[in-house]
């Protein structure tokens, strides 16, 4: 397939298709309506449904009920809308239901800005709602590698039957670059032997989909279950990219479009003759812990920089992994401001003027 | 007026002593048993003069728990 | 001698934990006959809500799926629309139907989502421990309204219904109650066209039936009926408010 | 190693975003590495617009554009905000039919082109979008005048491919007030 | 005052109403109902408000308005109810609007357990909700802690007109111990001149309550005045309890009433001839880090192990406090289980085991 | 000569954002002159939706509250119960109230909460660029119903007045029209007396004024007039629903 | 009947030519100005027969911004 | 340093929570260091029900009791739930009138008191919790008959003081039951 010039947004939309995603529920919100809209156009040309919810509450169980019918389905919204999704996404996770939800962060607390943000980090990677669960969350820093991880992303979520979510900002959602819609990597995908579609199909064999274990123990039995999972995901699926590290003065840490921003800084800081290495996680959860780990052990890097669109989120998981060896510093802008390559040049000056 | 004959089955182990079945037989047949009591601590519905029930189910419809089997046969 | 009454093949065997006396247990049976009888169990998915009838995805013979309290119309939504050949329905009590449920029922109704809803109106939330519910009756007690409720403080009770009646995506809506044979009889009736208008691509159908909660209204089962009749009933009338077959 | 940072700006109705798109896809046709990147919210609404592309035998790094090799200004308060951004010697076109004050730069190349004008002449208001684009691929040469009409086909579709004509002499047109 | 033996849900109620709280905003859930029961008998007889909203949504959004509006007011819920609120408790941050908000935590995720649990400490202190925003998360071990700090609690919310989760869990919820309820330490509160309560009250100068800054630039204005307000926080209002620190070979830290459960095992390790201190937040936000630093300075100690009834979240931030210098390990039990004094000390000697 | 008209003091005097001939500016004005008219502009507390009129809170010359999506009814009903001495309005959009905040409007009703509703339903999402809502008519085009609302689909639109006469603590509701003069000064009156009503301690009010969209319905403001009154009025007729006076 | 007469003013820098105003005159004298701009880069309203105005504020009543002052006096 | 942990237990109606907020009020008011800590949820609909007291000289450690110095159990049910967490020489107070099992354990003190009996000899079937109370005290010392008839005036309230009497009677039939 030759390459298309698509906004992310859409993109995502085609992604989701392409991946046999054909169910779509959603609410519109700023920066991510297109998604909504380019689905309300493209699913219906492929027998798919795409239904706008009444708020994102009902679509994200309205996603649930899809998911757990044993549909490829999606949902997608922005900071504020992501944060009425939280008890369906806990709900979600605890039934084990593969499904992915997009979130195209904005500037917040509150109403906010609708302008680029990456503040929902912790929402997303720690658990926004209740209960220990984790989503996979897929950050990615292109329009190709939204694709990508889009359609890999619905295989991911059927492996391991958990929601993942892609983790974009206005940037992302907005750009456009051209893609190229390509296959992901091949995964043995187990059957949907748990999805109710009627006792029919499974020789009069009731199928239950649930969260509720009204006895402690068999939570806590559901809970250990999850946790072998998320041990299993930890152990096969963080994605990430580093360059540079080996003979770095400073490791630059940032993820989706901060780290473009921060790939122009580190040419400029080139130019004037520090070396600045960057470690890109792609997967947010599972965190590349090691990575972090191994960059802290080389000689020449005095000093860790998380550079994020939000007042310090991304840094703790950068610290947890520096565990102390070096020291770890934060550079960030928040509301909606994108920072600027030069900022974190001076930014990266100030700190090897410290450390040195 | 064809007569009927009814017979009324209780699975008393699933009887939760509700009563609700005993107000609604038209003979009145239905009635608790005060004397016994199932191994759930409830004392459990019965019938005493079965010849007399005429299979309506009125007992079994209203009984929130499925304890009750109504057989019937036009006599 | 035929056997004219017996256990349905609808709910399975176990014995349910509803208190004695709870309508929930005629309400199961009910729409459990009615799947036996329209031979749809095994092509059903049943939503079951967060209230007392929390395990009834355990006791409805079919497929099921827990929802979040109040949304359940929301997840019908999600698997009929995977399954438009599937029968998809929710049963919901009062305060996860018409308190934190409200926008999802009105709006599954508006869209005129092809499920079926069976919505038991105790005029109470029984799980919780007896709080006020949207039907709770202004006067009745509720442990979050221990003085009675009190319509200046917090309205008159929700007639459901009557409110998903203005809506043209709701082609089937009917209250029943359970107190006495005949009305029992009469909501079986009501169940079966409800789920016999989703087979055959109708709209949205509703059957509010009118329960007792015995435990939490603090009288015995036999006396809730009385008191449901003597009291929900006049407030809640019964009887059918949309027809597939009505001209709109 | 060419590689083109560009701001195009304007109010709602005056087609910046699309001549963005239209130098992407040209970019892109041309095996380029191309972004676009709108500004979006409230602004929009009856106010002004503007995009960011980027045009780069390299990959492109961050797609927000704040030195610009080129501005495009289609209107007074973009030309207030954006020429700042301008890099030295970089290039500044204003559309001189609505912007009757001068740049106030003297390290850039500034360039008045009377685009609603040419525009007006041409019979289509609508199309003074492309005579600034024709008179920006003609200086830059980023993107040949070929690719942007092939663009400019995909993206209005068979049905409009009538207009293609009308828009190619707004390129050439646009070309011409900047070819001295 | 003389004491009084009270349930902890009631004991809520009671301090915020001597902490005169007069409106409450709620949604009943297992195991905090006895909350809104308690207040919907109490709060009329001192002409306070007890409205039982439609749902959690609601009531948060009920109590945004009553907080805007001057009063001192309080929601109350358990983890499900809890993410429902996330909108609105980001909102709330963002209007920086003073109130409390109570979580008696249960077992999840999804519809879990009713159980008693610590799985929402992510969703607390990290930021459930969407954007950079804190809430001071005040996590009390007995009901006389709780009542005190629910009193103090409105104090903080007021300073600092920034919103106070009270972090309980269903042992805390249902259980009952003497109270008494003594006066907070003074404080000095500012007016309340921002207040939405009619221009009539401020010479006709218009008051808005609002959390929207269209312009990147005013939200990240809005985010840095809320991070210098979070700064101020951490640096008056961290608590926490620290024992048998010095001299100790494990430092065990707990929160709640998991807290409780490891100073039992903390004496049994005594009997034993193992001598293991605690550091226990009071506060998960701000939290003790600096006491966890402090500790891990101790030559004694070999490490560190965070007992919590969750998959492990409080590790995270015990980590980040002890910053490398020492192993940190981590004990839980999930799903409602509450651990029981003896697995504590097994899982100690396991660890002292292994790090000598 | 005597000034008839003139510019209200109950707006700020600055200039509002909405896009030509939008009706959010009309029933803004409406609503400052009726503030000014009851003398009540500095005992009012406005809350404003999100929406093309989020900034409402800066526009009327009033306090006022910004709510989350959907919750000005629940945001309002906080202000009411701090300060029931006191005027609380909220103003919202047709996707703030009868979509996303369908379940707080619904119950706000419900409770008779003392508060007036001004709702403004122009049939589409007007701030995010045009997308259905649940008032967008069957046929007409959105950005999310690129081939026309299929009523099979999603249904067909809600008429909210009518929904929520069916509420006993709804005391006063009715549907006016911006297209005209006399229509104008229709909805003045009826904006006027929900105000009232609440300042008579009477229930819950709501004036839902049909509104134009230019913009999203892609037709000039003088061409969506006659949109208005040929598609909208048709389907949802205009008058009044509920009174005060009215016997229940 | 007694006569009456009207004036109306534009604070112009606030229209936004949507020209609502222009279809409710029952007098017909209120139109674009199609020659000017204002700031906003709009063709204002504006009444050119005034002497024909009756004051009858429709124009005002109508326009979503704000922008007509309307005078009335009995002749 | 005397320590109590209490589990008390049996059948949703038969008093056992009261039993356990009349054991903690007592301690409290006789200065003791006191917590009770209720089973909830679904399984007290018409199921069993249990507490946990304890009541101690020193500040409380974990409400939970998970290593209990008496079980007091109402039905059987309980005893089989519960009878294993007694510590060694610790106390299981079972009643006899419900419960035809003996306990297996033989490290502990149990005593069997035919509560339902005595209560209904005194002519009031819900005061057998009352009995198995004033067994239990009697045993243990841990409060006094008199602080924990203080207690149930504060729980009863002045309007059903006339039944403080028969109460009194039911904790003497209930001592007696276990003095030999
Ligand atoms: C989000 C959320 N809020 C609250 C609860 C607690 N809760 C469980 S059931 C219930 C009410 C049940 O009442 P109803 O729907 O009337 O059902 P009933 O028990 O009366 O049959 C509530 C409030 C919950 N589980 N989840
Ligand atoms: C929780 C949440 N969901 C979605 C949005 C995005 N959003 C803002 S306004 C709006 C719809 C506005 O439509 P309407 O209420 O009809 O008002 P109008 O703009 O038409 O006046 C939406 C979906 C949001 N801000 N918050
Ligand atoms: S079947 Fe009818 S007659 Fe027979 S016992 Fe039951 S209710 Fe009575
Ligand atoms: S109705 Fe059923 S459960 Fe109730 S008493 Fe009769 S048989 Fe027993
Ligand atoms: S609490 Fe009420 S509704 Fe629930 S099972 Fe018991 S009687 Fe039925
Ligand atoms: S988008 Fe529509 S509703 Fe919003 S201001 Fe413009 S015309 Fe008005
Ligand atoms: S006041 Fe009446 S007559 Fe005068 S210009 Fe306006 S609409 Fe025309
Ligand atoms: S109605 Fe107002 S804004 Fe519109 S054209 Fe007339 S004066 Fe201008
Ligand atoms: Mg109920
Ligand atoms: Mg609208």
């Amino acid at each position: 397939m030759a390459k298309v010039l698509m906004k992310g947004n859409e993109a995502i939309g085609a992604a989701a298709i392409k991946a046999e995603c054909r169910y779509y529920f959603g609410y519109p919100i700023t920066p991510s309506s297109e998604l909504p809209e380019y689905l309300s156009r493209e699913l219906p040309k492929v027998d798919g449904v795409f239904l706008q919810a009444e708020s994102e509450t009902a679509a994200i169980n309205m996603l649930y009920g899809a998911a757990g019918a044993g549909a490829r389905a999606m949902t997608g919204s922005s900071s504020p809308g992501i944060s009425l999704k939280q008890e369906g996404i806990s709900y979600i996770a605890g039934a084990e239901l593969p499904c992915v939800i997009v979130n195209i962060v904005r500037g917040g607390p509150g109403l906010g800005s609708i302008q680029p943000s990456q503040a929902d980090y912790f929402q997303a990677t720690k658990g926004g709602g209740h209960g220990d669960y984790r989503m996979v969350v897929l950050a990615p820093d292109s329009i190709q590698e939204t694709v990508d991880l889009v359609i890999e992303g619905f295989d991911i979520a059927d492996q391991y039957r958990n929601p993942v979510m892609i983790l974009g900002d206005g940037v992302i959602g907005q750009m456009m670059e051209p893609v190229e819609f390509k296959d992901p990597p091949k995964r043995d995908l187990p059957p949907k032997d748990w999805a109710t579609t009627g006792t029919k199909d499974s020789n009069g064999r009731k199928r239950v989909i649930n969260s509720l274990y009204i006895e402690a123990e068999a939570c806590e039995q559901m809970n250990l279950k999850l946790q072998a999972k998320y041990r299993e995901i930890q152990k096969n699926e963080i994605k990430f990219e580093t360059f540079g590290t080996e003979g770095a003065e400073i490791i630059l840490s940032a993820y989706g479009i901060t780290s473009r921003v921060t790939k122009n800084a580190i040419k400029i800081l080139e130019k004037e003759g520090i070396k600045a290495g960057m470690v890109r996680p792609i997967t947010l959860w599972p965190f590349p812990y090691k990575e972090f780990e191994k960059a802290a052990e080389i000689d020449s890097v005095k000093a860790f920089l998380s550079i994020e669109m939000s007042m310090g989120q991304m840094v703790e998981d950068v610290r947890l992994g520096v565990n102390g060896k070096k020291p770890v510093y934060f550079y960030g802008r928040a509301g909606g401001v994108v920072p600027e390559p030069l900022e974190i040049v001076e930014e990266v000056k100030k700190i090897l003027g410290g450390v040195k | 007026m064809a007569k009927v004959k009814g017979r009324v089955t209780f699975n008393e182990e699933r009887c939760k002593g509700c009563e609700l079945c005993t107000t609604v037989c038209p003979v009145d047949i239905v009635l608790m048993d005060t004397k016994r009591i199932n191994s759930k601590g409830y004392h459990p519905a019965t019938v005493i003069e079965m010849d007399k029930c005429i299979g309506c189910a009125n007992c079994a419809m209203i009984c929130p728990d499925m304890v009750i089997t109504v057989e019937r046969e036009k006599i | 001698m035929a056997i004219v009454f017996e256990r349905t093949k609808g709910l399975t065997p176990g014995v349910m934990h509803y208190c004695p006396g709870c309508h929930h247990g005629i309400a199961h049976r009910l729409v459990g006959e009615v799947l036996v009888e329209l031979d749809i169990l095994d092509s059903t998915i049943a939503v079951a809500p967060v209230g007392c009838s929390v395990f009834a995805y355990d006791y409805f013979n079919c497929d099921a799926q827990e929802a979040a309290h109040g949304r359940a119309p929301a997840v019908a939504t999600g698997i009929k629309r995977v399954h438009p050949d599937r029968v998809v329905f929710s049963y919901q009590g009062d305060g996860d139907l018409a308190s934190i449920g409200m926008a999802e029922i009105v709006h599954a109704a508006a869209r005129g989502e092809k499920i079926t809803v069976i919505f038991i109106n105790n005029a109470i939330y029984g799980m919780t421990g007896g709080q006020m519910a949207p039907t709770t009756l202004v006067g009745q007690k509720a442990s979050t309204a221990p003085y009675g409720r009190d319509a200046d403080h917090c309205g008159q009770p929700i007639r459901m219904c009557e409110l998903l009646s203005t809506l043209e995506g709701a082609t089937f809506i009917e209250r029943v109650a359970l107190f006495d044979p005949a009305n029992i009889r009469k909501a079986k009736k009501a169940i079966k066209t409800a789920f016999e208008n989703q087979i055959n691509g109708g709209g949205f159908s509703l059957v509010e039936v009118l329960s007792t909660c015995p435990t939490n209204w603090g009288l015995t089962p036999v006396e809730s009926m009385t008191w449901l009749k003597e009291n929900m009933v006049p407030y809640y009338p019964l009887g059918n408010f949309k027809s597939p077959g009505e001209v709109k | 190693m060419a590689e083109q940072q560009v701001i195009i700006a304007g109010f709602g109705g005056q087609g910046v975003m699309s001549m963005g798109q239209l130098l992407t896809y040209a970019g892109m046709l041309e095996d380029k590495n191309v972004s676009w990147l709108p500004s979006y919210g409230p602004e929009m609404r009856g106010g002004t617009a503007n995009c960011n592309v980027i045009v780069s035998d390299n990959p492109v790094g961050s797609p927000l554009v704040t030195e610009a090799t080129t501005a495009i200004v289609m209107n007074l308060p973009s030309l207030d905000k954006f020429e700042g951004r301008v890099v030295e010697d970089g290039i500044l076109l204003i559309n001189s039919s609505l912007i009757d004050k001068k740049t106030s730069r003297t390290d850039i190349r500034a360039y008045e082109i009377p685009a609603n004008d040419i525009a007006n002449e041409l019979g289509n208001i609508r199309i003074a979008n492309m005579v600034m684009l024709g008179a920006y691929i003609e200086l830059t040469n980023i993107v040949s005048k070929e690719s942007i009409l092939e663009s400019l086909k995909k993206v209005l579709g068979p049905s409009k491919e009538k207009l293609i004509p009308i828009n190619e002499k707004a390129l050439e047109r646009g070309a011409q007030a900047v070819r001295q």
